[in-house]
């Protein structure tokens, strides 16, 4: 009863300048009934746009939205049914927390014993129940979302829509939040469309995961699908922080030579003569068994805590980062020896950067 | 009355409107209504509904709205100088159209008042409230300017003389003060009747004096007394000259005896009241407001107006209504009733204006009123304010005057 | 009549409007649209556009009824008429800046942090409060000659004094004064209230910049207070034509006209010289006038104001 | 003056820039107040003393006494209420959907429709009324509260600023209340109105203190008692032919303006307190 | 020339009953010159605030704002000469993007042809050199956040506060950003002080973190230190993701056992009785050699690419986290082994969460 699909969309603005400004080109989206969509991409690709779009509050330039199959292009966005968090709040000022909360349940005539409990509850869920009766004016930045989220929560609509939800929340709270929103979407088999710029959120709780890149998807696929067969490169070094690295290579058939490597590493497959060889940083370890080495001098260190970030740059003016668990106290310039396996590595056509199928390991 | 239909018929019942203006500070709604009721009560089926309108500019305003819409009044106070833009516009019924016989009128008021009803040989209307135009004095400033209080000018000579006396002696600002606007035409035409002037009134509601060589006189001798400073220089404000008269700025006002009844209560100094002076002869326009029948259409209305209409000028009335208002009984009977006799024993003031009325003239009644009188109160600012030169404006203004009523000549 | 607020045919799109307003152009929204205005337009046009018309109908005649165009013939010899419309574009010119000005000025002082903000604000609003036939007559009695105090304070300090409704040369700026104390704090309200719905982030992220106040508000708040300005600048310059209120009481348009303005003649030539047919060109002549002020308005300031 | 202000830092002491203003805004202030403390200095004073500002003139009620018994003032108040009420109510919502149309949606005609409503804005009322009046008549309706307040229900200036208003209003808003299943008049009850709260309260005070102080209309409509207006009441006290008696319209102004000046001292605050802050990011 | 200190500062606010809000209870932060200081704190603790008291947009309650060791309390935000991120960023929304961006320069009168340049390398540093023209109202959420970053570094300020500058960007641009900001504070010498709720911005960038709690301070200390040795539980358990475990210990002198593990630890160092034993995810190893070992089954598991999150109930019932390099396909009820070593345990007080100094190992 909830598929969202958008077929070939397009979206374009006008200008200042009396021309117009072209923002979507042909956007293709399907998100299942009941399933957890994540749109990924860089600022200003054109999630919000999608996402607006589908609400209804933005009509599309050309294409279709579709929902359950129907072409909702022209129906308003009040009758649509779908419920979403705008990536700034739009809280109502002139509304408490909890009258913010149950707006949606007061237009749609819920009884206000009803409302109350429901809005109650929701605010619960993310924690403002001590704040209620504040304006969102005296509220802290990510009360504000949260006020902006439990107000999508309460509603009974079965496509949520979410811009950045929890952009402005700590660690903790994200967490908790994280898991909190995805039981509710599995329990209410809700279909959600979920925009985030956090990796963890976006391989945690996404069945499916569409990345865009330029106002048009550039690959969609599950989450681990997509970390460890990105389509090209671009949305290799998009995904995962730090992103993988990516090294030029020259092939001769049977040997791949790469970039910032003291030796050649032999070929079991067939690969163009210039390829781009992709390694993701945590591949790669400190003096370890691995048959594929790279020798280099360390240039930051970054310690995280768990895990240390390691920048390298080898002899032949190749840079890259490791990216090592637990604490790695190296200073710089040390010498250090990285290792990887053939498995672990990704092979990318150098000349568009699509990704190789069934990519050769040495 | 509101509908066309509802209002008189042959049994002598009628149920009428009737519009006043209060001209004169204060609430006299309460005394209207009451001698209302008084000929309401001496007619029996005849009721009257009394309708507070405003100035006489409002009243003039809403009558002819009203009228247009067929809600108009019967009967209502309206000036008598807009006797021809009534006439012209419809709106009224000559009295011998009701009363074959009007000779009563001529006991009932003094013929200066009757005469301004009068127009293409029919009268048009009863005075009622009705006023004209006299010479007030402060009497401490006459005092202090060591002039006799008792003997107020008669002549323009003196006037201006006791002016630059009063002025001299530093009794007071100015020595006179005469109003120039609202009503500065009617202030104009006193000069020149005073002046010799023969006919101010219009004939037929055509004005034809203002180029006369005595009017051109009159408005250089008043533009001279401000040029001599003796009163203020540029156009003089009617409504706050009584101000500055109570105020002790000046020591003489020309002013409506509409006044008396605000200068009695809150002089605190001595004043008199005078006829205004003569240049070559005295005289003083009349003003002040006439009850007029309109034409509704209804015979039975009309009468019971007219019935109405002449219960409200009986002399006790007329008498009642001038002491509370300050206006002038409008005939010699009402004044002869002993409660009018004895005011003016107690209030020697208020007979002045009864017996200015001798020499007094009808107002200057023309046709297109609204716009004659306006031309000429621009042309006296004009000259006032040193914009032209009399004998150069009113030449102008009667050839203007001309122009407006050119349509009615002949 | 007043042309209709021209269609800028350079100006965006439809589509920026789609997206600044949910309506996607569909049927359902016209005939909202137009639901909406119904009843207020049910009015407009019983109480203001029909007798408009009418008054158009009869100026097209002559006083006895012919069609004709005499009345216009008239109006453009009528030197009166010329002298009220200079008079009354100085009027305009006179009181709109300046009661604008002081209206922004008040508004800000009362939106801060002023002590005693809550009396000044009512002072600042009392003149609004008072009717204008009772404020005419106080303000006849400020400028009278004789008593009134404003003389009587000059005198004191040994300036010359002045008959200054009585004079063609003051009475004017005397009534443009007035005028100023009647509207400045009308439109102060309005200015206050457009304060109101402005985030004090903003001037707080100018203060971090170190703009003065002065400087904040001619980058900022003046250029966002914009949709207010527009709204006040075209209700002032219409009400500089409109409000004659205080004429009736104060001058009567005098001395000579030189106090005359365009409605005040209307008025007198349909109620007090009785000449509904010329009455009816003259409006037709306020109707141009305000119409094409009110195009030029708009065309020149809508597309400057910054709605959101 | 609300007691919890709070202040910033550096804006707490006086500096010499606030003193000069606040001085300034006092000066202004007390020049503007002029003319009404001339009107209560007046109204409790003969009239000898009212023009010569003598302090220690006595005081007197008798102004108000006579202006009081000069009219039904009860019922004349009443009237008032009624009427003005009645023209709020009506301007309010006639308003605020006009000025909604004009400012949300696009329509055909939206520009000439609004170039008709600016018309009224331009046109004072008191030129028509002879038609108004006609009309009036053939409705029915002369000499009653309804005459006297329907000219003026849609009023220009109402839908105008409304529409100002409503126009800067922060669009993701009325965005939320669509999603949340608001149609378009849900999203004007529930988003727009309460948002415009300061603009109401002050097209409000200033409607109000309009109509209270309309004179002419009033006059020409109404004939008796029981419709007129206050103002109509009172103008008894402005008579020119004999001048004005300034004690006595200042008595009668003090009367008619005492509701208004305390209908805005409760009413100021509520246009002064920001809610919209920090609504949205 | 630039030493921020808060001393002590009180806020509280008003709230609608007319009775007070205390949201800080005597802050005591110090950013030395030329620092980076990171504020850290679950939402709603106080940091805008703090920032905002910095700035001189809120007066302090109580307590003294230093700058430079003087007494600013009474100093208006304007004389102070702070650049500020405005975490609602605050921009003109009738200005465009550049004008925008040198607002600040403009009121300084810095000449015409100066602001320029400026402005524009500022945009260019945020990457919103395309969108110069543009109002706020026409950009995304990033967008406007990167040119509310660009308006503070273009400012001449030397102390520059920041309230989540980074959260609405991707992860690859909020890279970027982090370095290209460390190394401006850095070539300017800057003193930053900076609210994220990202751990490795805090991580990375800080020369100093304070952890924020409630309205006061909990921990001011370098990164590092905080994550080795989080001053109690709540500390510790708001850095890292996941958290650290923490697990109820009894101690009888000289063994320790711990909730969820089979055999009592032999201790090494006294721990009092009760306590409460931290581990953190990364140091959990499956299968691993360590001595100290849990058992449990997988509750959950989280894959995120570079490593897999696995939620484990233990045979008692305590749930924990263990991070696991790589991707481990674990599925749901799967018997694990987990061990760790000694070194990686941290003791608390049961009763009050305090850190036990000098922790013993087992
Ligand atoms: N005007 C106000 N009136 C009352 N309470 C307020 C006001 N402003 C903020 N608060 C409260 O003060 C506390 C601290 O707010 P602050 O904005 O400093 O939090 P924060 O640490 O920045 O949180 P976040 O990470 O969510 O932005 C919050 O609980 C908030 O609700
Ligand atoms: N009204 C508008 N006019 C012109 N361009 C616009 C308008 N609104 C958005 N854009 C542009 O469209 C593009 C996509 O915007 P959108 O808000 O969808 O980005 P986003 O993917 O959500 O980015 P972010 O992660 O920064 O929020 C951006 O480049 C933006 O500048
Ligand atoms: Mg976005
Ligand atoms: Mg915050």
């Amino acid at each position: 009863m909830s598929e969202v699909q958008l077929r070939g969309v397009t979206k374009s603005f006008p200008d200042s300048h009396g021309g117009r400004t072209d923002v979507l080109h042909g956007v293709d989206i399907v998100a299942p009934e009941g399933q957890f969509v994540v749109l990924l991409g860089p600022s200003g690709c054109g999630k919000s746009t999608s996402l607006r779009i589908i609400a209804g509050l933005e009509s599309a330039t050309g294409g279709d939205v579709l929902i359950d199959g129907q072409r909702v292009n022209d129906v308003p966005a009040a009758k649509r049914r779908i419920a979403m968090v705008f990536q700034n709040y739009a809280l109502y000022p002139h509304l408490s927390v909890l009258e913010n909360i149950v707006f949606g349940l007061r237009v749609r005539k819920v009884p206000k014993r009803q409302r109350q409990e429901r809005g109650l509850e929701a605010a619960r869920k993310v924690g403002l129940d001590p704040y209620l009766d504040r304006k969102p004016s005296q509220l802290s930045g990510g009360q504000r979302q949260r006020a902006a989220l439990a107000r999508a929560l309460v509603s009974d609509s079965k496509v949520v829509l979410m811009d950045e939800p929890l952009s402005n929340l700590d660690a903790k709270l994200r967490h908790q939040m994280r898991i909190e929103l995805r039981n509710l979407q599995r329990d209410l088999g809700l279909t959600v469309i979920y925009v985030t710029h956090d990796q963890v959120e976006a391989m945690t709780m996404a069945d499916h995961v569409v990345v865009m890149r330029e106002g048009s998807v550039a690959q969609a696929a599950a989450p681990i699908d997509l970390y460890t067969e990105p389509a090209d490169t671009e949305v290799a070094s998009f995904i995962g922080s730090p992103p993988m690295n990516l090294l030029p290579g020259t092939s001769d058939g049977t040997n791949l030579r790469v970039a910032g490597s003291p030796s050649p590493w032999s070929l079991q497959a067939r690969v163009p003569s210039e390829v781009t060889v992709g390694i993701r940083p945590e591949s790669l370890a400190v003096d370890g068994s691995g048959p594929l080495e790279f020798h280099g001098r360390v240039r930051t260190s970054e310690m995280l805590g768990a895990e240390t970030l390691l920048t390298l740059l080898t002899d032949t003016g190749e840079q890259f980062v490791a990216r090592i668990p637990g604490i790695v106290r190296a200073t710089e310039g040390d010498q250090v020896r990285l290792t990887t396996t053939p498995q672990e590595l990704r092979f990318f056509d150098a000349a568009t950067g699509r990704a190789l199928v069934a990519p050769a390991s040495a | 009355a509101c509908g066309g239909d509802d209002g008189g018929s042959g049994d002598g019942t009628a149920e009428l409107t009737m519009y006043y203006p209060v001209a004169v500070g204060g609430p006299l709604t309460d005394v209207v209504d009451d001698l209302i009721a008084t000929c309401t009560e001496q007619h029996e089926g005849i009721t009257v509904e009394a309708v507070y309108s405003g100035t006489y500019a409002d009243t003039m305003t809403k009558a002819q709205t009203a009228s247009r819409s067929d809600q108009g009044p019967d009967l209502a106070v309206l000036l008598t100088t807009d006797l021809y833009t009534l006439i012209d516009n419809g709106l009224i019924v000559p009295l011998s159209d009701v009363d074959d016989d009007l000779s009563w009128t001529e006991d009932r008021f003094y013929p200066a008042y009757l005469a301004s009803g009068e127009a293409e040989g029919e009268l048009w209307s009863l005075p009622f409230q009705r006023s004209t135009i006299v010479q007030y004095h402060n009497k401490e400033i006459y005092e202090q300017a060591g002039l006799d209080p008792e003997a107020p000018p008669t002549t323009w000579a003196e006037l201006e003389e006791q002016a630059k006396t009063i002025q001299d002696e530093g009794a007071a600002e100015y020595g006179v003060e005469i109003p120039s606007t609202q009503f500065g035409n009617w202030m104009f035409q006193a000069m020149a009747i005073q002046s010799g002037v023969a006919d101010t009134a219009g004939v037929d509601g055509i004005a034809s004096y203002l180029d006369d060589p005595a009017s051109v006189e009159a408005l250089e001798w008043w533009k001279g007394m401000a040029d001599d400073g003796l009163m203020p220089s540029g156009t003089t404000e009617w409504a706050s000259t009584p101000d500055d008269f109570l105020a002790g700025r000046t020591g003489i006002m020309w002013h409506t005896t509409g006044n008396l009844t605000n200068v009695k209560s809150n002089a605190d100094f001595e004043f008199g009241v005078s006829m205004l002076p003569a240049n070559t002869q005295p005289g003083s326009p009349t003003g002040g407001g006439n009850l007029y029948i309109f034409d509704r259409g209804d015979e039975g209305t009309r009468e019971a107006a007219y019935t109405i209409a002449q219960c409200l000028t009986e002399p006790e009335m007329a008498a009642e209504w001038s002491m509370e208002s300050g206006y002038v009984a409008t005939g010699p009977e009402a004044w002869e009733t002993d409660t009018m006799a004895q005011y003016a024993e107690e209030f020697p003031q208020a007979a002045v204006a009864r017996d200015q009325l001798e020499v007094a003239v009808g107002e200057t009644t023309t046709h297109e009123n609204g716009r004659v009188s306006q031309a000429i109160n621009d042309s006296i600012a004009a000259v006032l304010t040193g914009q032209a030169e009399p004998q150069d404006a009113l030449t102008q203004l009667q050839s203007d005057i001309d122009g407006i009523l050119a349509q009615y000549q002949g | 009549m007043t042309a209709a607020i021209p269609t800028p045919t350079t100006a965006p799109p439809p589509e920026e409007r789609r997206r600044r307003a949910p309506l996607r152009g569909r049927l359902g929204d016209q005939a909202f649209a137009w639901a909406l205005l119904a009843p207020a337009f049910v009015v407009l046009i019983a109480f203001t556009h029909y007798p408009i018309i009418r008054s158009a109908w009869s100026s097209a005649h002559s006083r006895r009824g012919d069609l004709s165009a005499v009345q216009y013939e008239t109006l453009v010899n009528d030197p009166v008429f010329w002298q009220v419309l200079r008079n009354n574009l100085w009027f305009a010119l006179g009181t709109v800046p300046t009661s604008m000005a002081l209206a922004i000025l008040m508004a800000v002082w009362v939106n801060g942090k002023l002590r005693g903000k809550g009396f000044v604000r009512l002072a600042y609003f009392t003149p609004t409060i008072l009717p204008m036939v009772a404020v005419a007559s106080i303000w006849l009695f400020f400028f009278s000659p004789g008593v009134g105090p404003i003389n009587g304070l000059l005198g004191a300090v040994g300036l010359p004094t002045r008959n200054w409704l009585g004079d063609p040369d003051t009475v004017l700026p005397a009534l443009m004064v007035m005028m100023i104390w009647k509207q400045a704090g009308f439109f102060m309200i309005f200015y206050l209230a457009g304060l109101q719905n402005m985030s004090p982030e903003l001037e707080e992220a100018s203060t971090l910049e170190g703009a003065s106040r002065w400087y904040h508000f001619r980058r900022v708040t003046f250029p966002l207070l914009m949709p207010t300005t527009l709204f006040v600048f075209v209700v002032a310059v219409t009400d500089a034509f409109k409000i004659i209120d205080h004429l009736f009481i104060m001058t009567g348009g005098g001395p000579n006209n030189a106090s005359n303005l365009l409605l005040f003649y209307i008025y007198d030539t349909a109620f007090t010289f009785f000449d509904p047919n010329y009455a009816g060109a003259l409006t037709m002549a306020l109707v141009v006038i305000l119409g094409l002020a009110a195009v030029i308005q708009f065309t020149v300031l809508e597309r400057r104001v910054h709605y959101r | 003056m609300t007691t919890n202000v709070e202040t910033l830092p550096g804006q707490g002491g006086m500096r010499p820039g606030r003193i000069l203003e606040t001085a300034g805004a006092w000066l202004l202030g007390i020049l503007w107040l002029i003319p009404l403390v001339f009107a209560v200095w007046a109204s409790v004073h003969h009239r000898d003393a009212a023009t010569s500002f003598d302090l220690t003139a006595p005081l007197t009620f008798d102004n108000f006494a006579s202006v009081w018994s000069g009219a039904p003032f009860g019922r004349y108040y009443l009237n008032t209420i009624l009427l003005v009420s009645g023209i709020l109510v009506g301007q309010l919502v006639l308003g605020v959907l006009a000025a909604y149309a004009f400012a949300r949606f696009r329509f055909v005609g939206s520009n000439i429709a609004f170039a008709l409503v600016l018309v009224q804005l331009m046109i004072a009322p008191d030129i028509l009324i002879s038609e108004n009046y006609t009309t009036m008549a053939s409705l029915k309706l002369v000499d009653t509260i309804p005459a006297i307040g329907l000219p003026y229900i849609a009023s220009a200036f109402g839908i105008f600023l409304l529409r100002q208003t409503f126009k800067s209003m922060p669009i993701e808003l009325d965005e939320a209340a669509e999603i949340e299943g608001a149609g378009r008049m849900g999203r004007l009850w529930r988003v727009y109105v309460p948002l415009a709260k300061p603009t109401l309260v002050a097209y409000g005070l200033v409607s109000v203190s309009t109509h209270w102080n309309n004179f002419l209309w009033p006059l020409v409509i109404t004939n008796s008692v029981n419709s007129r207006p206050l103002t109509v009441g009172l103008a008894v006290y402005n008579g020119t032919e004999s001048g004005i008696d300034w004690t006595l319209l200042s008595a009668a102004t003090v009367l008619v303006v005492a509701p208004l000046l305390i209908a805005f001292l409760i009413f100021q605050r509520q246009f002064v307190q920001s809610f919209m802050r920090a609504g949205i990011r």
